[in-house]
């Protein structure tokens, strides 16, 4: 069950993910206070094991922050996160699990009404399933 | 190395429904370099095994190990201690280190979480590629390093068959041709002259089919 | 940010560096710019910049004067003296330097000079710099009359540029890339928006471009019309806009309604350049921009200021007035 | 509410500082001007600069410019006697007839190995610098026939004086410029077509007609020249679909659709027949062998030319030290290469101008050899090169290869210096031997464990 106030872990990319969510504290956007906020060097650091690894420990959810495709200081951190996030996806959806509890997520630096409408449409998502 | 695959997660599920307490032991050799089986995946199959069963609202303690090889009877110490306190092992080692769990500890169930695929190479990460079929008998020398057996998906000895068109070999465009890989290495090192010599039906008895194979190196036993 | 960009470059060398702003914040155009992505970078480099602001604004070495004006540039021994006035406070004050570079940048053109187009009289007529700001500030597009998601949206380029009748013969190098851009993220918001894009010649912009023009060529909903819209006006018994054009595909005059119209705006050469900086030995060139070649002993240009450039570029000349700094600083020495 | 979630961030601050001395010294290898620009901006900066070019002399490299030198001032500008300039200078090392075959080691520490005439030479710098010109990949669309020129072909064919091209005695009467059938959007040819065109015609007369998908004018002053081109009688056309190029009467025949003009009467087609010569935008690509170079550096070739086409990497390229200009970074007209050229010596010269640098211990991965099971994955996916798999003695104590005593296994090892620190490393690593020493994984299980 799914409580009213979710947990998620937003693991967030130092070069997007993260500016995204200060950006979005700045303009005082509305975030839910059971998000819990990594900050990664690269979005490529998130590995699958940490992603698992929240879940495991209880999050409802878990969202990976990264720079878009083509636009990574580390050429293809990106890419590398978004495909074990699929992985996961899938390996979730046959255990049984929404697959809707590994999402990834691209931004910009200065997206932070973009960070905190994904972030809303994750408590969404979670809520009404 | 010994290349293997993770096994679909259901079916882990399934043979470890019976229980309530495992050990989940990953191999620290050849599975580690092809990414299936090494400390990582350990870390993250127990995950998603923790966070299915407690989906299903049957939560199982799983003890996490990773031993140096699996497949030597020595390091099986690494994971006696542990195994007292569980009621089965799930192994991702090639089936070789499942085995050598199921001897070891011989009342406690052992599972496989991987399947045993080939004997292959990293092409690029993740990409891995066959290149011997262990069939007890090398012919490398005659067809230029390149083995027939493996890759040629008919293990034809002594040349294509019909199917070979553009290099490639018809089961798939993707898969080159060995005889047009052989033809062209022979070619490069001037020994075309290797083809005309015909390679006698192969003694299969070093393969599969004699049982299972053993090899006992009586220069090394002493 | 062209200015920020030399600056971050010259720090790096060790050199340290008076950044002089007449705005409250630093960044020029660029900072109301907004990311171009869909679901993948489209190389708009808006981030780039972003990071290259945040990057000086936080470095020991430059000295940043923001509500700084410029108001005389004097030869001083090997260096230079310019006189700067606090606009907020009212008050003067002198900075030294070894080198000046200027960067002073584009003005974007006025597009309430073309009357037709109707901008200023029409609510959803806009510029290119006008939805940029939508876009960065609200993070999708409305038609500013009703707040509404337009549907039919058309882009009309070469706004103020190569425009004889402006006295702008010149291409404004920025406008095709950032009007496509913009039009792709319009489309992947709203998979049911309509794009009519009217353009003379579509200008390549560099090695990175060639991805969005293909998609945007691919992309069934988006249309490529060669023409110059003659007129845009309202029809009162319908709503949106009627806009008015001679197509070259069909040869017959068109007239097409759309919820949205967006000017690509180009760049004018900035009027703050005339006067004080010709005492300091920089003309303009043919085109109205500081000519480069009149650039010497220790006064340099970077960014659009020597002509129109989009950010990659005015990035790519900054570090090229960087090295030049560099290697005139070497010589002085 | 907002701004009360639990937030881990990456820990700030340093905590080992290493000063690392870098030799002023590049390689600039290549036969692209933009070489000697860098070359020469490079030397007056102090840093030493070896030149290396594949021809007997430097005015080789600028030879096939001169003609649209000839036709465009600022052009004349850049490379007017750069070459003699490059070739009297004290400061950089000339080496003829060589080109570069090899490169392994890292920022600093370059070991490059070229070949000189017959002979293999090794040379070491702390930067390299290569600006290649492109090679004629292919005539996208357009059959290869008899008077069909590729446009680099006829730049460095023709004759300044006489406006004949390579093997004939008069100058063409009536030139095509045949442009943009290719997929990729290059406006170098666009430009030179149109600024040639103008230098032809009024020099010798030489009818010349445009074809071209769009007119690219997004070079400065490339308007008004447009307009002096059609003021001096070029004709230019904008097609639909590729313009088919055959035998006709007395020459080549161009037909096609002309997009461009008005007319109700649906599309018109156009003939041009007895054409002497049709010079074709070729697709312009890196060498073979130059494009080994670069995947050995792990530099990714995206669409023919040095990548990543990212952002990110403005005139740089993911291995510190080493800057990429001319067609090998994107076939440009001379002016624009010359801004990304010199964007990228700057680029260059930071990493080799200080002298010395400081470098951060601590804000790298590090390899735990005990660990390691030298599966070569950090090696094969470290975006910078920055990894390879070396000898230890006990833990991170390094024996250099060759001495075997107390070595008692291979592990992989991160080059500090060039590390970034981004942990694709240590993300992948399947045996968990590489570890992030500022944030390792620790910190953050932990901060789950606590959060969650």
């Amino acid at each position: 069950m799914v409580s009213k106030n979710p947990k998620i872990v937003a693991f967030c990319c130092e070069e997007s993910g993260m500016p995204a969510y200060e950006h979005a504290v700045s303009l005082g956007l509305d975030l839910p206070d059971g998000l819990k906020v990594v900050a990664l060097p690269c979005g490529g650091k998130a590995e699958t094991g940490y992603l698992m690894k929240a879940l495991d420990e209880g999050a409802d959810a878990v969202m990976v922050f990264a720079c878009y495709e083509g636009n990574c200081k580390y050429v293809r951190g990106n890419i590398r996160a978004e495909k074990r996030v699929n992985y996961l996806r899938e390996r979730l959806e046959k255990i049984g699990l929404s697959p809707e509890k590994i999402v990834f997520c691209p931004v910009a630096p200065a997206s932070g009404q973009r960070f905190a409408e994904l972030v809303q449409r994750e408590v969404d998502t979670l809520l009404g399933a | 190395m010994i290349i293997a695959e993770q096994k679909p997660i259901e079916e882990i599920l399934e043979m470890l429904a019976p229980h309530k307490k495992i050990l989940l032991a990953g191999c620290g050799a050849c599975v580690t370099v092809c990414q299936a089986g090494g400390e990582k995946e350990v870390g993250v199959l127990a995950s998603q095994i923790r966070v299915a069963r407690q989906e299903a609202g049957n939560p199982i303690e799983i003890i996490e190990t990773t031993l140096t090889r699996q497949c030597e009877p020595e390091f099986m110490d690494e994971a006696k201690d542990l195994m007292n306190d569980v009621e089965a092992v799930l192994s991702i080692a090639c089936g070789i280190g499942v085995q050598l769990m199921a001897q070891t500890f011989y009342d406690k169930p052992a599972y496989p979480g991987l399947n045993t695929s080939f004997l292959g190479f990293p092409e690029e990460h993740g990409v891995f590629t066959e290149r011997c079929a262990a069939c007890g008998n090398c012919v490398l020398h005659l067809t230029g390093g390149i083995c027939p057996i493996a890759r040629c998906s008919k293990s034809l000895l002594n040349g294509p068959c019909g199917g070979s068109q553009d290099g490639k070999c018809e089961i798939s465009k993707d898969v080159d041709c060995a005889w047009q890989l052989i033809y062209d290495r022979l070619k490069a090192l001037g020994k075309l002259e290797n083809l005309a010599e015909i390679i006698p039906p192969k003694k299969w008895i070093t393969s599969r089919d004699g049982g299972p194979r053993k090899i006992v190196r009586e220069d090394l036993r002493i | 940010m062209a200015g920020i960009a030399c600056a971050g470059e010259l720090t790096q060398a060790g050199i340290t560096v008076t950044l002089l702003e007449k705005e409250p914040v630093i960044g020029g155009w660029a900072a109301d710019y907004c990311c171009k992505a869909t679901d993948q970078c489209n190389r708009c480099f808006v981030c780039v910049a972003d990071k290259e602001r945040e990057g000086v604004r936080l470095s020991d070495a430059v000295t940043l004067l923001t509500n700084h004006q410029v108001r005389e540039v004097e030869k001083n021994g090997s260096g230079y003296r310019l006189r700067v006035e606090n606009k907020v406070e009212g008050v003067e004050k002198e900075v030294r330097a070894d080198a000046v570079v200027l960067a002073t940048g584009f003005k974007p053109f006025d597009a309430t000079q073309k009357g037709e187009l109707g901008y200023g009289r029409y609510a959803d007529v806009l510029t290119g710099l006008d939805l940029e700001r939508m876009l960065r500030n609200q993070g999708s597009a409305r038609k500013p009359s009703d707040g509404q998601v337009p549907n039919k949206i058309a882009f009309i380029q070469c706004v103020g540029s190569r425009d004889e009748s402006i006295g702008h013969l010149y291409c404004s190098k920025a406008c095709c890339a950032y009007a496509l851009r913009m039009a792709r993220v319009i489309r992947s918001q709203n998979p049911g928006s309509e794009i009519f894009f009217y353009y003379m010649d579509i200008q390549p912009a560099g090695r990175l471009f060639d991805e969005t023009l293909k998609a945007c060529e691919e992309d069934p909903n988006f249309h490529f019309i060669r023409a110059i819209p003659s007129k845009i006006y309202r029809y009162y018994q319908k709503p949106g806009l009627m806009m008015r054009s001679l197509e070259a595909e069909s040869g017959t005059i068109e007239e097409k309604f759309f919820d949205l119209i967006v000017l690509s705006i180009g760049m004018e050469p900035n009027p703050e350049n005339e006067g004080l900086w010709e005492k300091a030995g920089l003309k303009p060139g043919r085109e109205g921009f500081v000519d480069p070649a009149t650039c010497k002993d220790g006064i340099f240009v970077a960014g659009t200021v020597s002509g129109p450039k989009d950010i990659e570029r005015s990035i790519m000349n900054a570090k090229q007035a960087a090295l030049s700094v560099l290697r005139y600083l070497e010589g002085q020495s | 509410m907002s701004g009360q979630q639990a937030v881990l961030r990456i820990p700030a601050g340093t905590s080992e500082l290493k000063e690392v001395s870098i030799q002023p010294s590049v390689i600039v290898a290549g036969d692209h001007p933009a070489g000697l620009l860098m070359a020469e901006h490079l030397a007056d900066l102090g840093v030493a600069v070896t030149l290396m070019v594949p021809f007997p002399t430097l005015e080789e490299v600028v030879a096939p410019y001169r003609v649209i030198a000839s036709a465009d001032e600022s052009v004349a500008g850049l490379l007017q006697e750069v070459a003699e300039r490059v070739s009297q200078h004290a400061g950089i090392t000339r080496v003829t007839q060589a080109d570069l075959v090899d490169i392994s080691g890292w920022w600093g520490d370059f070991s490059v190995q070229a070949r000189i005439g017959e002979d293999l030479k090794t040379f070491h710098t702390s930067g390299i610098a290569m600006a290649y010109r492109g090679n004629p990949v292919d005539l996208p669309g357009i059959p290869v026939q008899e008077g069909v020129l590729p446009f680099t072909d006829f730049l460095s064919g023709i004759n300044l004086q006489t406006g004949a091209l390579a093997g004939k005695a008069e100058s063409p009467k009536q030139v095509v410029f045949l442009l943009d059938a290719g997929e990729r959007d290059e406006k170098w040819a666009s430009v030179a077509a149109i600024r040639v065109g103008v230098f032809l015609k009024r020099k010798f007369g030489t009818q010349v007609f445009i074809l071209c998908r769009e007119l690219k004018v997004s070079v400065d002053e490339m308007e008004q020249d447009y307009r002096a081109a059609r003021e001096s009688g070029i004709i230019v056309f904008k097609y639909r679909q590729t313009p088919r190029v055959e035998k006709g009467s007395g020459g080549l025949r161009v037909v096609f659709e002309d997009a461009a003009a008005i007319s109700s009467h649906g599309p018109s087609e156009i003939t041009l027949d007895a054409l002497d010569v049709v010079v074709a935008q070729e697709r312009l690509g890196l060498s073979e062998d130059r494009a080994e170079v670069l995947r050995k550096l792990r530099i990714p070739l995206e669409d023919g030319v040095a990548g990543p086409n990212n952002p990110q990497f403005t005139g740089r390229t993911p291995k510190k030290g080493v800057v990429v200009a001319g067609d090998a970074w994107f076939p440009e007209y001379p002016t624009d290469a010359a801004m990304t050229a010199l964007s990228a010596a700057q680029e260059l010269y930071k990493w080799v101008g200080k002298g010395t640098y400081q470098v951060d211990a601590y804000r790298v991965a590090e390899v735990d050899p005990s660990k390691c099971a030298t599966c070569l994955t950090c090696f094969r996916i470290c975006p910078h090169d920055s990894i390879r798999v070396e000898r230890y003695g006990e833990r991170n104590v390094y024996i250099t290869q060759g001495a075997k005593e107390g070595a008692t296994w291979e592990a992989a090892r991160v080059k500090i210096e060039t590390c970034d620190g981004c942990g694709l490393c240590a993300s992948e690593c399947p045996a968990k031997a590489i570890q992030l020493i500022y944030y390792p994984d620790m910190e953050v299980l932990d901060f789950l464990a606590k959060n969650l």
